[in-house]
């Protein structure tokens, strides 16, 4: 039996008190509780914000690398020893901008972890410069006229490729958050939940401004129709969605056909090329590339 | 018979290439020790490109830029590499533009007697074994293996081919030919710098290859995915540089040995994780495939330009493990203890190497591949009860785990951290310790590093200094120096960072020799040493250190 | 008066820095210099900072770690911070725990007597001022001014706030306040270290800033990007550092003066770009603001660590200009330097700083900033009729000009290119030319640089040598050390590569200083002067070398 | 008047003979010759490539900088010299493998530049390796067993992001591809032209193969709906659709302030800033940060 204490550990937050990372940080004890991981069996991989310092506070192997680089770190991790359940804990800065690359390509590769935005907006740790999610108009400390430029949308990109699981959640509502964290964590393949995490320092509104415009998509809402969820996540305006904004079919994750033709053990625990195996390519092998 | 040099000479899209290892194996076939080497142009069709053959009855790897017989596949090849050819050298190409050549219309013929084009190379092949009296049938032997896929009628028609070339050529033998090539019994192992350097990663062990292509290191990573299921290695094509050595970083650090390779350029993408693998102290491989920069430069020539970048590599103070093979079978040494300290030592190492030995033939007499065994040296779990997997120790190295191994957590953090891995912010003891931890590792790891390889140092007045994969060329000017009387001698480095204790003979005069503008390893030593150098030869053309180079730039 | 240190501690968040500027800008305004130093944690909120403020007569810029008054803003703050108070010294903060204090409960007498706790500091402020002995009316100016755009209640309030602190403080000021701060009429220039670099690169006319946002650099383009208007310098957060300097590379091509700032983590992902501008030939002013590595490090310290990563970036050879300022004065000196000589030699310049020079507080008695003008390089096209961009001259140096600029066509190439910028693979001529051509200017550009600056070097038996943001501190030490009657003197370098043309004098002792642990500067200038060091003082834990801690750890 | 052979220049192409590289050279020639544009007005950018090395074989200024940095580098000189015509010529491995963070981002910014991707499916200049747009299974130098990940829609991810212009064009039909180039060009704001360039040393198919596969857009198709552009080119199976896909009404170019409130010059011809507007700050100067 798990319980979430074993997810415990006594390292003190640098967050601000307060700070919706904690409501992001319980659920994600949650999920992983609730799905009766175990901490050993899990991997959490970061990159620099204050997003990315979570892995510090709960119990488990983790990875904190460079900003913007988590998700390739962590696909090395994941194709490296596949048994790991994998998850990817980074803010809008770290994988939208440094990273947008990396992102972009994991949607390609659909390796099957899962990746946790934590969306405030801008750059918190580095004191509230703007972010590829700010939007135009807002005032930041490096854009004192406005943010000048769009704001990207990586939730229409990742269902325009098919993630197989795209999410929304908010930091202020964590049963919801656990949730749509246990159905991500359990999707094979990719799996994208950008949460809705209100900056209670550099941040122009209070926590309670979020709640009044976030709504929860409804039964009526199918999450499978690929059209309907570019929409929804196309939406504009004042309210945002947040639940399943598209989940479709698995198909095949990444190193599948390694892990079928080759091995499906951990690559720490693959035995010695005999010598053997070269002598023959050392006699009068030539082929020409 | 001794040193002879054979040149093939023609456009990129020729077969150049195909029709020189071909070559190659024939003549290894005869007995003999044949060394290659390349060079080309940066296009995929057009230039002229050559592929130049040193044949000899022991190993002699070292490069010669000279023909005893040129072929030709187009007129504008005979036209640039001409001068190459040697008196009573010959050239043998389509059309009649010297005297001592054999003039034959390789694609007429091929068109109008084997009813296409594509067999004019085959009929150079025979003209050449020709010339040099080769046993036909052992020519036969390698065409029919090599076409063997294509199906017995491609395979018959290059016979007939090799046959025609054969009898037409030895008609303009006819006294210009003096060359014969006697089989041998010896049989030597025949391996490309690239090849070897592919082998070795997985016999030391390296089960993740993630890069992004560049030249000269590409045919790496695409010589292990097209050896994947013997090598159990798993290979990727990442977006960029910068993906590619993050993903290596995290597979090593979940326990797998992992490697990256690329060339200046990429590697300069690299920088900011090779300070982290020093920082998080997860063993890394890179493999750096040198060419003459900076920026593209150009992206198929050689250099050795990139020795104090690669040393220094990386914001901050950390461990890392620099070194250059000299050769192919050096390759096999070098790349199995990158793999190992890195591992023992918990750093990153970088392998130099560059075009020209990526891209060249070797002949070895044998290639102990015993002695390249992978040393592993992950921690046993069940030995140790609270895990710390930064503890301080004598040695600055700490036990290492990977995730998922066993119940012990495992962590890896970018900033300063605590011996378990977590953010700190204590100035007055931890962050010192960490530090000190980290730098301990450097001086362990320089007792480790082996001293340069000396060659008739003792007798020697004056003595060359180079590393890498100039050695053969080093060595083939040593040995002419000496046949002119001079003492001179060699100081070779393969072990380029840390520098090992070492104490450079007293009274000697030095010469700096590099494949490059600057003499980096000179300043590497000048710094760690205090040695001066009376002088030096830099190659800085794109193309590789020759023993007549050398001699010919000193000026005794 | 002579050198009064006070100290402000307390938890981000919690205005240590507005307390200690407010401070600052008061004692200012009584005809003192000031010299204000900072360490802080990584974080938003918490944790314990202080901010240093040294007040003298004439401008100190050394930094000190001790504290004649500490003003503690929480409990947490006065235990941490306490070893720093002198004998004599006190204490002022919210509770009583030591004798030779001021308790005084800020919070609970803002939130009764004002309304909002948000006051506190103001009290605590005043509190300041009386036992300093200020001119109250100097400060509530100071305040009035600070507050103004807050509108007149919050001043009002304010004004209040501070004359509570101001009486609350002289009660308890009895017999333990021997301070005071007389007003003189010097006014002396008060600049940070990273308003200096800003304004100083505006004067050198940069026009163009692209960055991507990391301490300690980020404040200079967010004061650039605040006065846009007045600079007319357009700045743009690029969305990483790989985009950020190869837009400044396209703009600096374009013409426009252009600058990238970063630390060493963002200068590492910016090293293949640096080898590109060196390949192109175009300037490029990179600010590289140090703080401790490797990888993320501590993102908020100080560190001298990149200095031979920052010499050696780029794959490929190259000229390249590093500089390392010594103060707020220096860089108005250095960044000109860099800028003129980037754009005289079209060559990179990597500007090394650290976060103790960026966030520092400096007083001058003036700065001459007509002394800074910039020196424009691009070619008259009017004067050229066959254009070619890298035209071989002697000094190397070929006319720059514009796109667009005139008819002339203006072509770069990151290839090995001709004289018109076209990829070239003549590896006869054209490419050794190019090679040699950007070499030579390395070898110009060595005349330009200056020398070392040298302390009482002739008297001096004992030499320190150290370089950039540490001078001040190595001033310090070396006072302290004559008192002692120790003949010591000082070479500071500022102009770190290439390194200049000079002898150190024979017969001393030389002994380095940095912040750092592995002595990178004394790498450097062992291979190039082959002076060897007699020991060493390295700091390591991420806080600024000072004058007693350079003393302390020298063994005489 | 401007000629075709005012863009003549005598750099022997390093291409393959009948490379359709060739195709796209001579109708981006025709478009500026057409749209009177004199060589020393444009700046071709371009990263590392065979597509990359176009701007070699005309006259005109470029800039052939890094693999995959073209846009930052062609950004940096139409923000310096805003008079210049800058257009970015790029291979799909140089765009959207390497740099494709800054395609990404250049979206958000929407520069009055114009990008032009030579699409052949793989890396040709490296020999063959499979790029961001090769097709699942399809057989590569690097995967022998075909390729095991999916490819990118830039195009799709350019019109959620409402880039001005987004259109594809085919190197075997130059007068088409011309008007595309000069309709780019004209617009203002970012334009996107993909060319399908079918790569004849490398590629499994002779450029007739493609010649069958792409069709022209119709009338009927109306490039301002973007929900049907988003449609068309998601568009999977055997037809290519090429033509104008989606183009919307011009919003305010990267650097549009700055441009308005600040100069309009070049900045190159700025005047130098006077010491006495430094002296104000330095006198008591010290505004918290
Ligand atoms: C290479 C590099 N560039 C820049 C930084 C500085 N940096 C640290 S965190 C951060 C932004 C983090 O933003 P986000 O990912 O949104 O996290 P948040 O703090 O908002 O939770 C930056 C720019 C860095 N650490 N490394
Ligand atoms: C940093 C860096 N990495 C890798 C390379 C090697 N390289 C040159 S061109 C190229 C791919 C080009 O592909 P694409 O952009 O599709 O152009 P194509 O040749 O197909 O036209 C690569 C990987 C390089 N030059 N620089
Ligand atoms: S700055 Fe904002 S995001 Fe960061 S910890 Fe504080 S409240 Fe949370
Ligand atoms: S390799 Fe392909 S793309 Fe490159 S020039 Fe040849 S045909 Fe064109
Ligand atoms: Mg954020
Ligand atoms: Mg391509």
């Amino acid at each position: 039996m798990v319980k979430i204490d074993d997810y415990k550990n006594d390292v003190p937050a640098q967050w601000c008190p307060g700070c919706p990372n904690f409501g992001i940080l319980n659920a994600l004890k949650a999920a992983l509780t609730d799905l009766k991981k175990r901490p050993h069996e899990c991997c959490l991989v970061s990159g620099i914000g204050q997003a990315a310092k979570l892995p510090h506070y709960l119990k488990c192997n983790f990875f904190n690398g460079l900003h913007g680089r988590a998700i390739p770190a962590a696909l090395g991790i994941h194709v490296a020893n596949p048994l790991l359940t994998t998850i990817v804990v980074t803010g809008e800065g770290d994988c939208y901008g440094e990273g947008g690359n990396h992102f972009l390509h994991a949607l390609r590769r659909n390796p099957d972890i899962t990746v946790v935005i934590h969306n405030n907006g801008f750059y918190a740790l580095t004191k509230g410069q703007a972010s590829p999610t700010t939007r135009i108009g807002e005032k930041r400390s490096l854009q004192m006229h406005g943010v000048e430029i769009a704001p990207l949308n990586m939730l229409a990109i990742a269902i325009v490729h098919d993630c197989t699981f795209v999410a929304r959640g908010f930091a202020g509502d964590g049963d919801h958050l656990k949730s749509l964290l246990m159905q991500a964590i359990g999707q094979p393949g990719l799996s994208v939940v950008e949460v809705i995490q209100p900056c209670i320092t550099w941040g122009a509104h209070p926590v309670s401004w979020y709640r009044e415009r976030v709504y929860l998509l409804g039964d009526d809402y199918d999450p499978t129709d690929r059209k309907a969820a570019l929409e929804k996540a196309m939406e504009t305006g004042e309210k945002v969605a947040t639940g399943i904004l598209f989940s479709t079919l698995p198909r095949k994750p990444f190193a599948d056909r390694f892990r079928k033709e080759i091995t499906t053990r951990a690559f720490a625990e693959l035995k010695s090329v005999s010598p053997e195996k070269l002598a023959g390519f050392l006699s009068l092998h030539t082929k020409p590339r | 018979m001794e040193g002879l040099n054979v040149v093939i000479a023609g456009a990129a899209g020729e077969g150049v290439q195909t029709v020189g290892e071909v070559l190659s194996r024939t003549i290894v076939g005869h007995g003999y020790a044949v060394f290659a080497w390349q060079e080309f142009e940066s296009r995929i069709r057009g230039g002229q490109n050559s592929y130049s053959i040193r044949i000899s009855e022991k190993p002699d790897n070292a490069p010669a830029m000279k023909a005893d017989i040129l072929l030709a596949l187009n007129d504008g090849a005979a036209m640039k590499y001409e001068p190459l050819i040697q008196t009573d050298g010959i050239l043998i190409a389509e059309k009649k533009i010297r005297e001592r050549m054999i003039p034959i219309a390789f694609s007429d013929i091929a068109q109008k007697e084997l009813g296409n084009k594509r067999y004019a190379n085959t009929i150079a092949i025979g003209a050449l074994a020709a010339a040099i009296g080769m046993n036909l049938e052992i020519l036969h032997a390698v065409l029919a293996q090599k076409f063997a896929a294509k199906g017995d009628p491609v395979v018959a028609a290059n016979r007939v081919a090799a046959e025609k070339g054969y009898l037409l050529a030895q008609e303009g033998c006819q006294g210009i030919c003096p060359w014969r090539l006697p089989e041998r019994d010896a049989r030597y192992q025949l391996v490309s710098g690239t090849e070897a350097l592919a082998m070795a990663a997985a016999l030391a062990g390296c089960r993740f290859l993630a890069a992004y292509p560049m030249s000269p290191a590409t045919d790496i990573i695409t010589f292990l995915a097209e050896h994947e299921t013997e090598f159990e290695v798993f290979t990727e094509q990442a977006e960029d540089e910068i993906s590619a050595v993050n993903m290596a970083i995290g597979a090593s650090f979940a326990g797998a040995r992992s490697m990256t390779v690329t060339s200046g350029g990429g590697f300069a993408l690299m920088a900011e994780a090779v300070s982290l693998a020093g920082m998080i102290e997860t063993p890394l491989v890179i493999v750096l495939g040198q060419r003459p920069g900076p920026a593209t430069g150009l992206p198929t020539r050689t250099a050795q330009g990139d020795l104090l970048f690669a040393v220094h590599a990386g914001h901050g103070e950390f461990s890392k493990l620099v070194l250059a093979p000299a050769d192919a079978k050096d390759i096999f040494r070098q790349i199995a203890r990158a793999f190992n300290l890195a591992d023992r030592y918990q750093i990153p190492a970088i392998v130099l190497t560059d075009q020209f030995l990526l891209d060249s033939l070797f002949s070895e007499e044998s290639i102990p591949l015993g002695q390249y065994a992978p040393e592993f040296h992950l921690a046993d779990p069940s030995m140790i009860d609270d895990y710390h997997r930064y503890r301080v120790t004598e040695t600055g190295i700490s036990p290492r785990l990977y995730p998922g191994q066993s119940l012990h957590l495992v962590t890896a953090d970018s900033d300063e951290h605590d011996s378990r891995g977590h953010i700190t912010e204590d100035l007055a003891e931890t962050v010192p310790a960490m530090v000190e931890k980290r730098l301990t590792k450097q001086r362990e790891l320089k007792t480790a590093i082996r001293p340069p390889e000396e060659v008739d140092v003792e007798e020697a007045e004056r003595i060359l200094v180079g590393w890498g994969s100039s050695r053969p060329a080093l060595l083939d000017a040593i040995e002419r120096l000496h046949t002119r009387g001079i003492r001179a001698g060699l100081i070779h480095f393969t072990e380029m960072w840390p520098l090992p204790v070492y104490r450079f003979p007293e009274g000697k005069e030095y010469w700096n020799v590099e494949t490059n503008a600057t003499g980096q390893l000179a300043r590497l030593l000048r710094s760690e040493y205090g040695i001066t150098f009376a002088g030096q030869v830099h190659r800085n053309d794109g193309l590789p250190l020759t023993g007549p180079y050398i001699q010919k730039v000193l000026p005794w």
